[in-house]
């Protein structure tokens, strides 16, 4: 490790160097399209020094990934940079030739992508797409370069990177892949890294560890990291300063304390806004309204203005703002307004008071008890049998089944909002359509108005559909595309015998009407709206039969934040008017809170914890749960959490752990009993269920340092890591 | 008689034939029975209609228009050398009592021999047999047998090995002239060298039978066999190797014991390909893959003949095709129906159409050339107002729609039906073109008579009695077509039992005169003609007297 | 042969997310169609085939049976532009004429395929299971055996006509369909309005013919039209071995197959009814191609 | 999963299939038309030798006993008299398969060595007008039939520059010059089914190579700085051709199916004439044994893809894919 620590100095001299590392200067990208060129990075320019991280956060479309690629020389056709320089370390890139730019990329300046699930070439074996890069750029011998890989892997904390490095991509977990995918990166030294989104197709447990990865290399190494990214949470836990993208502009850079403290631009106040944070209050969340405009429709004046509260006419007529600094703050922002708006306080909207309480004495509008579902493993008849060698000798053919959801209890009363909150293969979404019987349950009951789901024949079911009602994540694939909004609203409430006729018509431009959309939206085809608009649809179709319970799974994960408030803010207001219980499945830790009353926290498909959202955010905790907890990024560079870093991966749910499902990863862990005994989903009385061997107390207690520091040092199970 | 079924299924250069066997066993004996004696001479009709493949086998023809006579003699012959033979239709079944395709034919006849032999003159000479007497009531023939005869497999040939051959024919009804050997009284073998046998009643068409492999010698221990497959005989080749559907070889045996007075053989190796493409076949020959093919189409006769770098040789006439109708089924029955599509064609562009003037037109079931063809009837000109006559007459003015069932794999007959199509479309009569294989036709047409109009082949040559009875007699064995006149049928009955020349072909001529007149059920269109090419440094003539079939013993390679 | 052209506009669209919301579906697809070249080639192909086979006895000088031994096998001329065959018919007319067999072959054997397989392939990918694994078992097993020896086959059993050609391509595609159809349903299944549509109370019957086939029609027809040009060829293959049209029909098959035998000395016999099949198959594959290109539903989502 | 499990399950997908090949078969060859005893014996057989042979047979018994026993003989190798031959159809198969197999491996090593450089050349200068002229060669190729291709093939080669036989097949124990006379012959029924595969083998990899192109570890490769050439051979051009394997293996096996027409257009005499031999003479026995030799090509040829799949495919352990 000595090479890191001299570069680590080199860099620390030459970091007070006046030149940037990077130095982008009026960047323009633009695509050519069949009609108008779209300008997708217009006329961007900031600066990046040595050990410096520079966040450039915005929502999709907004430019963010293009900007990054120019830099690096890598787009796509038909784009190409038209204007503007990228004044890496006093060379221009966009004036180096294709052959130059090869020599500089992956050796001075590193890319680590978004999706390390695809960004490894499953073919090459992990190493040899380490080996390759270091050979490309620095003249060793192979084994030299091995050498270096396996540094490079071990620094990033793979563990046992040596046996590692002749595994395929396909034999590490996301978290790892994103580990190789860094130490590609690293192997060659580079000055800058520009990470492009690294963390947004993990969990939040295993986002928490490579963030923390990322910081602390660039501590140990001192480059530049460019890091793209939509989460103002990651921003704030990792960069130093900020730039935040509208449309294919920069529309304010800043400080990252100075950015959250007092944003200087109203688009960086309502993305701020619309966040829900796990440790505030609201009742309903600021929003922004409307969506950001097609890059090919762009309004006239500012591109934010038909969103912007504190638009003007000016601000719509005196074309795109410039951006320059914002007097009395060390930001700049491309407003015109930005001069005399004081944007440190957030809008909280007038509508205080709407909270509600829900009325637990009677009967729960829906019981779930021991629910079970397991699914064949593989597909087709033959599909679930494997050979199974475990006891020596001939091998035999075993079934083997995935246990996606093994024993869930929870209930739902009218008017509520419970929510089940976990990480990607905890059985949430299962549990949603089991409950609905989408899937028929393989053990355990599901009582809807104390009426058995599970024993009622299909036809009894498919009446009881108008009385539970399903919002799905993705809005574009939950509406059929061949269908007009209003034939897919009317088809639900004809098929009910809500209304039909011209009845049905009105009622459906009511209920369009009614979340936010024209009565005239009736008629158009799901492809016409936005993301945003669409899960309108999709929730005016589930109030089409004037359900009593709506299960939402993951309805906003799909959505810009600012999107995602609106949404959010409507199932609310639906609530509160209309009464419905919801059950709200989401991985969104902040987005949960903020909108259940109870929570159940689920992991390996088994019920973790089971309470009031106070109860479950508040010690005592699930191990799991404070893990959890402790992971999310919050939008506050200033609340630094005691991070609970997880071992290893979640087991495979096909050959899940004895006792308790979490001990294999728990730093809690008290011995035996968890490997032996399954722990009950015990009541403390008050209604708050823990799953878990541990006292109160403690549960209560903090997770020591120790044991972040722990994580690194991973039980080396063969496949398992993270 | 599986094998018999489908034979010959896909080049018209081989006479149509393989029917089957239990059909042609009922001809046998109905053909032949009522013949008083006809003595040993043939070269005349011996009556033995059916006798062989259903067409194919040793009804010796008239072997006359042979174009080109480079087949000389023997003079200059030279030994050795492979003779490459594109080769149309592949070798069938290999046992020779068994097999009657003509592709079979052609290569047993080089490795099998029989007691007699059908000679250019059209007589039968003892061929194995050194001498052969006859009794004076005909029905005890006696053969001496030559000495030093060798089978292939080297054992001396004795009358134990054709008694024991005889006696496989007449011991399993599967064997072709099965039918033959029911005439048979006794057969003996006094010594090593005689041999008789002694008939029922006479019998003339057997000694005729016994010319061909059909009755072939066989050595006593493969006699025993029921299937031959490899077949060993005494003749001037012997069976090398084969492959289905692809090739066959045969060697010259060295030990042949009629070098000197059969002759030859020369040819040291015989391989034959089994092209069954006619261009295919005639392209490889004209590169000079081949020293010899048989069946040239004859579209592509006058390119060969202009060609002067190869040999060209005709052998007409071959067969006779004909337009089948069904006279039993609507609207066939009526004759005025058949009448009106006679009227509607033009046999002589037909003929033309198929041929390219290889063959010719004719309204006469008998060879050309032969005493039985009565010149007086001609193919009826086309002539549209007296089909249409005719229609009017069958109570259909509007015409009429058939189908029409063509046996794909001969061109021939593929262009003459879409020439008489077209041409009876005219007359309205709509006759729909179906090709069927070869095995759909034995099926369909002619075992379930399901078909209203169809074309075939028959192979008649130099002997009426296949012309006349055999398909037109309704004991014939080939009898499909439903036409029946009593008038007819005592004609040629009563020919079958005439030897007077003159007073037979009176009766034919009647006959056919007849036939024509009540529009039989075979609509005679046009006899066609073998058609072989050759290097010109193979020498020798090509194919057996009757044109049935090829010898090579007295080939040879000048090279 | 898969969805290069589809997976192209994808990756341009998604590197800057052109959303192209309000504007009606098929104006864009009617414009990114007649922007690809394939398919506006392709259509073009096909439909003058159409008009031809459509006016054919308006476009044809001659009668395609009249046969003329005077006249027979001349070449190419003013007279006859194509030349004449063996029975001196003339070939232009009979090439011309032609298209009405191979359309209606290729068209009458892919409606049933399509009828057939789409359902088959539809249930079966929507339900899934044993349902799905014996359907697809046969579907597989069907297509274990060449296409045209099946036909061949199937060609025996039925006797040669052009009807039963159509009979015997239709069922010897129909797994083909029966595939694509399965694999559309497989990964709408997947959409959430299935879902959408079971958690709203819908039957299976609803779901599979009014929500799923809809969405499964876009590959389908790309399958179909291909298969079209698949069936054409097929008909001429039949034709060519003697078991598919009947003389004197035009079909192009057995016009090269009767004219093979005159290849050294009447090659034309052969090459135009050649050039028409492939121009013919060109032009159905081409359109498959460019359908392919537009219809593709991985392009047909816009991002927002 | 192991690589193991992997090629057991597929191993009992085939014989599933199989089985259903071998119904399929049975039922389409037991409603052709024609009674079998009738085609041995002859249409004018007598009712009762007839009723004989069928017993013996087994014609008499019900459709499903004649299936299983005619499977269980089929499972021995045994595949019954070819009716109009009179040979084991077995041997008769195992005489003619040879030669079509020497076909269509020549074909497809013709179509790989021409169409893989051809796809990536097509996929990396894709819209250029290699790309155009290559796609243009697509259509063409897969729009012409293969009897049309043998027929051009011929009137060129053989009919006018006179460079290559006509057809015919000769077996170089046979010829003059072994293998080189066979060589000969095979050159143009080789090249000309090569020249349809090569359509389909090279628009598979060339879409094959762009969806890899296009994908996250590509764009990766290049932004570690590798050059073209190393991002497009090893990197896209590794993965791209695993798919292409599954269609080179389908287009050996459709060669196959291809053969049938091809083999009578050059007189070759291999499995495909002794198809429709079987088909043109109704010879039941024979024409089963043809078609599940052939399909069992088909299938063993998919199997063999399958195990060059997993050999390629790091991923393939984990199976689950189809």
């Amino acid at each position: 490790m000595s090479r890191t620590q001299s570069t680590a100095t080199d860099v620390a001299s030459t970091a007070d160097t006046d030149t940037p590392l990077l130095d982008v200067r009026d960047l323009r990208t633009q695509f050519s399209t069949d009609a108008d060129p779209v300008v997708a990075v217009n006329d961007v320019s900031f600066t990046l020094s040595r050990g410096e991280t520079m966040g450039i956060v915005g929502e999709s479309g907004a430019g963010k990934s293009v900007t990054a690629r120019s830099v690096m020389g890598l787009i796509d056709h038909p784009g190409e940079i038209v204007g503007g320089e990228i004044l890496f370390d006093g060379e221009d890139l966009a004036a180096k030739s294709e052959k130059e730019m090869q020599t500089v990329r992956g050796n001075r300046i590193a890319l680590v992508p978004q999706d390390p699930m695809r960004s490894l070439n499953p073919v090459l074996t992990v190493g040899s797409q380490i080996v390759e890069t270091v050979e490309r750029h620095q003249n060793v011998s192979e084994t030299e370069a091995k050498e270096i890989a396996i540094d490079a892997m071990a620094e990033t904390g793979i563990p046992d990177a040596a046996d590692r490095f002749s595994d395929y991509p396909h034999e590490f977990s996301g978290g790892m892949r994103q580990r190789v995918l860094i130490a590609i990166g690293l192997a060659c030294e580079p000055d800058l890294i520009i990470a492009d989104e690294p963390t947004t197709a993990l969990d939040v447990t295993t986002q928490a560890k490579i963030l923390d990865l990322l910081n602390e290399l660039q501590e140990e190494r001192g480059m530049g990291i460019l890091m793209i990214t939509h989460n103002l949470g990651v921003v704030a836990q990792t960069c130093d300063t900020v730039g935040v993208m509208y449309a294919g502009n920069l529309v304010e850079k800043a400080e990252l304390e100075a950015l959250f403290e007092r944003p200087t631009h109203p688009y960086t106040r309502g993305l701020i806004d619309s966040i829900p944070e796990t440790d505030r209050e609201y009742d309903e969340l600021p929003t922004l309204d409307g969506a950001m405009p097609d890059l090919t429709e762009l309004p006239t004046g500012c591109n934010f203005a038909p969103r912007c509260p504190y638009a003007e006419e000016a601000c719509r007529t005196a074309g795109d703002p410039e951006l320059r600094g914002v007097e009395g703050t060390p930001s700049a922002a491309a407003c015109i307004r930005a001069d005399e708006l004081d944007l440190s306080e957030g809008r909280v909207p007038d509508a205080a008071g709407l909270g509600k309480s829900v009325d637990r004495s009677g009967d729960p509008l829906l019981r779930v008890e021991g629910l079970k579902k397991h699914f064949s493993a593989g597909d087709g008849v033959l599909g679930g049998l494997t050979l199974d060698r475990s006891g020596g000798g001939f091998p035999k053919l075993k079934r083997q089944s995935v246990k996606a959801v093994d024993g869930v209890d929870f209930d739902i009363y009218p008017g509520e909002t419970v929510g089940l909150v976990g990480e990607s293969g905890c059985g949430k979404s299962t549990v949603a359509r089991t409950v609905l019987q989408l899937l028929e349950p393989t053990d355990g009951g599901v009582y809807f108005d104390d009426q058995p789901l599970h024993e009622l024949g299909s036809s009894e079911i498919r009446s009881l559909r108008a009385e539970m009602q399903m919002i799905f994540q993705d809005p574009g694939s939950s509406l059929n595309p061949r269908k007009t909004v209003g034939g897919i609203i009317g088809r639900a409430m004809e098929k009910h015998g809500v209304a039909s006729g011209e009845e049905k018509h009105e009622r459906v431009g009511e209920l369009l009407e009614r979340v936010g959309l024209s009565a005239g939206a009736a008629g158009k085809y799901p492809h016409e709206f936005s993301g945003g608009q669409q899960q309108r649809v999709a929730i005016a179709h589930a109030l089409a039969v004037e359900p009593r319970l709506i299960v939402c799974d993951e309805p906003v994960s799909a959505l810009d934040v600012s999107v995602q408030a609106q949404i959010l803010n409507l199932l609310n207001e639906i609530q509160a008017e209309e009464g419905i219980a919801y059950l709200f499945i989401s991985h969104n830790i902040g987005v949960v809170k903020h909108i259940c009353d109870r929570l159940a926290v689920m992991y390996l498909g088994e019920v973790a914890e089971f309470g009031t959202v106070e109860d479950v955010f508040d010690a005592p905790y699930h191990p799991y749960t404070q893990a959890l907890l402790s992971a999310v990024p919050h939008a506050d560079p200033t609340r630094r959490t005691n991070r609970v870093l997880l071992e290893g991966t979640v087991p495979s749910p096909i050959d899940p752990p004895s006792g308790c499902s979490f001990r294999t990863r728990c730093p809690k862990k008290i011995g035996d009993v968890c490997e032996r005994e399954d722990p009950e989903l015990a009541d403390a009385g008050d209604g708050h269920h823990i799953a878990c061997h541990l006292s109160r107390e403690e549960m209560s207690e903090p997770v020591g340092e120790g044991h972040a520091g722990d994580a690194r040092s991973v039980e080396s199970g063969a496949r398992s890591d993270d | 008689m599986r094998r018999d079924s489908n034979r010959s299924d896909s080049d018209d250069s081989d006479s149509h034939g393989g029917f089957a066997r239990r059909q042609f066993l009922a001809t046998a004996s109905a053909g032949t029975l009522g013949l008083g004696l006809a003595g040993c001479l043939a070269g005349d009709d011996t009556g033995s209609s059916g006798n062989g493949s259903g067409g194919t086998g040793t009804d010796s023809g008239s072997g006359t228009g042979n174009e080109s006579a480079s087949g000389s003699g023997a003079g200059g012959a030279k030994s050795g050398g492979t003779l490459q033979w594109g080769g149309a239709v592949p070798v069938q079944g290999l046992d020779p009592h068994l097999d009657t395709a003509a592709a079979s034919k052609r290569v047993l006849e080089n490795i099998v021999e029989g007691l007699v032999r059908l000679q250019p003159d059209y007589t039968f000479e003892p061929l194995l047999a050194k001498e052969m007497t006859t009794s004076e009531d005909n029905t005890k023939l006696s053969f001496t047998l030559h000495e030093g005869v060798t089978f292939h497999n080297g054992e001396e040939m004795t009358s134990a090995d054709v008694k024991a051959s005889f006696e496989r024919v007449q011991g399993n009804e599967k064997f072709v002239a099965n039918g033959f050997m029911q005439k048979v009284d006794s057969m003996s073998a006094p010594s090593d060298y005689e041999f008789s046998v002694t008939l029922t009643e006479p019998f003339a068409p057997f000694i005729a039978k016994m010319s061909t492999a059909e009755l072939a010698v066989l050595p006593a221990a493969e006699a025993e066999k029921s299937e031959i497959k490899e077949p060993i005989g005494t003749g001037p080749y012997q069976f090398d190797s084969r492959e289905i559907e692809s090739s066959f070889t045969m060697t010259k045996f060295e030990d042949y014991w009629g070098a000197d007075s059969v002759e030859g053989p020369y040819i040291d190796k015989i391989v034959k390909s089994e092209i069954t493409d006619p261009s295919v076949r005639l392209q490889s020959f004209m590169a000079g893959e081949y020293d010899f093919i048989n069946g040239i189409p004859p579209k592509d006769v006058q390119r060969v003949q202009q060609d002067g770098s190869v040999r060209f040789e005709k052998n007409f006439p071959k067969s006779l095709v004909y337009l089948g109708l069904n006279c039993e089924e609507e609207p066939f029955s009526d004759k005025n129906a058949r009448l009106a599509l006679d009227y509607a064609f033009d046999k002589a562009e037909v003929a033309e159409a198929a041929l390219y003037g290889t063959g010719q037109a004719t309204a006469s079931p008998a060879t050309p050339g032969s005493p039985w063809v009565n010149e007086d009837v001609q193919p009826r000109p086309r002539d549209l107002d007296k089909a249409q006559e005719h229609l009017e007459k069958a109570g259909m003015p509007d015409g009429f729609s058939v189908s029409f069932k063509i046996p794909q794999s001969y061109p021939a007959q593929v262009q003459a039906a879409q020439v008489i199509a077209d041409q009876a479309s005219e007359a309205g009569i709509e006759l729909n073109i179906q090709k069927i294989t070869w095995s759909s036709w034995l099926s369909d047409v002619y075992s379930k008579q399901n078909f209203e109009a169809t074309t075939s082949s028959y192979l008649a040559l130099y002997y009426p009695d296949v012309s006349f009875y055999k398909f037109l007699h309704p004991d014939g064995a080939f009898f499909f077509t439903g036409w029946t006149n009593e008038e007819y049928n005592a004609k040629v009955e009563e020919a079958r039992h005439l030897y007077d020349e003159s007073k037979r072909a009176e009766l034919y001529k009647e006959a056919t005169q007849i036939m024509h007149d009540e529009r039989a059920g075979h609509l005679l269109l046009f006899w066609q003609a073998n058609l072989y090419g050759a290097q010109p440094d193979y020498k020798g003539k090509i194919g057996t007297p009757d044109g049935s079939s090829l010898r090579f013993n007295d080939n040879w390679l000048d090279r | 042969m898969a969805t290069d052209a589809g997976t192209e506009t994808k990756r341009a669209d998604s590197s800057f997310r052109i959303t192209t919301a309000q504007k009606e579906r098929y104006a864009r697809l009617w414009r990114q169609f007649r922007h690809n070249t394939k398919a506006m080639v392709g259509l073009a192909i096909v439909l003058t085939l159409v008009v031809v086979a459509l006016f054919a006895p308006l476009i044809a000088p001659y009668s395609v049976s009249e046969t003329n031994i005077d006249a027979r096998s001349e070449a190419p001329s003013l007279q006859h532009p194509f030349g004449t065959d063996e029975l001196g018919r003339d070939i232009f007319s009979r090439v011309v004429l032609g298209s009405r067999i191979s359309l209606y072959v290729g068209f009458g054997s892919i409606v049933g395929a399509l009828a057939v397989g789409t359902t088959v392939g539809v249930v079966s990918g929507y339900a899934g299971g044993m349902v799905d694994e014996v359907l697809m078992r046969v579907m597989d097993a069907a297509m274990a055996f060449p296409p045209i020896l099946l036909a061949l086959t199937v060609m025996v059993v039925l006797g040669p006509n052009l009807n039963n050609v159509i009979l015997a391509l239709a069922f010897v595609y129909t797994p083909y369909i029966a595939r694509v159809g399965r694999s559309a349903a497989l990964s709408e299944r997947n959409e959430e309005y299935v879902e959408s549509a079971v958690s709203r109370g819908e039957s299976d019957g609803y779901i599979v013919f009014k929500e799923v086939l809809p969405n499964c029609m876009a590959p389908l027809l790309v399958q179909a039209s291909i298969n079209v040009a698949f069936a054409m060829l097929a008909e001429a293959s039949l034709s060519f071995l003697g078991l598919g049209a009947q003389p004197p029909k035009p079909s192009w098959g057995l016009m090269i197959n009767s004219g093979r035998g005159f290849m050294q000395t009447a090659p034309w016999m052969i090459i135009f009814p050649g050039l028409a099949i492939a121009f013919a198959v060109i032009g159905f594959n081409m359109l498959g191609d460019g359908l392919r290109d537009v219809l593709d539903p991985k392009v047909d989502t816009v991002e927002s | 999963m192991s690589m193991l499990s992997y090629l057991v399950r597929r191993v009992g997908f085939l014989a599933v299939t199989l089985l259903f090949v071998t119904l399929i078969t049975f039922v389409v060859t037991n409603v052709l038309p024609g009674d079998v005893a009738v085609l041995i014996l002859g249409p004018n057989a007598s009712e009762a030798s007839l009723q004989a042979l069928r017993a013996d047979l087994g014609l008499n018994q019900p459709l499903w006993v004649q299936y299983l026993d005619w499977l269980w003989a089929l499972f021995q190798l045994d595949m019954g008299q070819s009716l109009r031959f009179g040979e084991p159809v077995w041997g008769l198969i195992m005489d003619k398969l040879p030669r079509s197999l020497l076909l269509a491996v020549a074909a497809t090593a013709f179509a790989v060595v021409l169409s893989l450089p051809l796809g990536v050349i097509a996929a990396v200068k894709q819209n250029e007008p290699a790309d155009v002229a290559a796609s243009m060669f697509g259509f063409v190729g897969v729009s012409i039939p293969i009897f049309l291709w043998g027929l051009v093939f011929i009137l060129v080669f053989a009919v006018w520059l006179n460079l290559f036989p006509t057809g015919g097949f000769v077996a170089p124990s046979q010829a003059e010059n072994g293998w080189m006379t066979t060589i000969r012959h095979l050159v143009l029924p080789a090249t000309s089914m090569g020249f349809a595969l090569t359509a389909y083998v090279m628009r598979m990899t060339r879409s094959s190579m762009l969806e890899e192109l296009g994908d996250e570890y590509v764009k990766l490769a290049r932004a570690k700085g590798m050059s073209e050439r190393v991002v497009v051979i090893r990197h896209a051009f590794r993965n791209a051709v695993i798919p292409v394997i599954t269609v080179i293996a389908f287009q050996f096996a459709y060669a196959f199916g291809g053969i049938v027409v091809l083999e009578q257009v050059f007189f070759w005499p291999g499995m495909g004439k002794l198809t429709l031999t079987a088909i043109q003479s109704r010879d039941i026995p024979l024409l089963q044994g043809c078609i599940i030799v052939v399909a069992m090509m088909y299938m063993l040829s998919n199997l063999a893809a399958d195990v060059l799949y997993a050999y390629f495919d790091p991923r393939i352990r984990y199976g689950g894919e189809n």
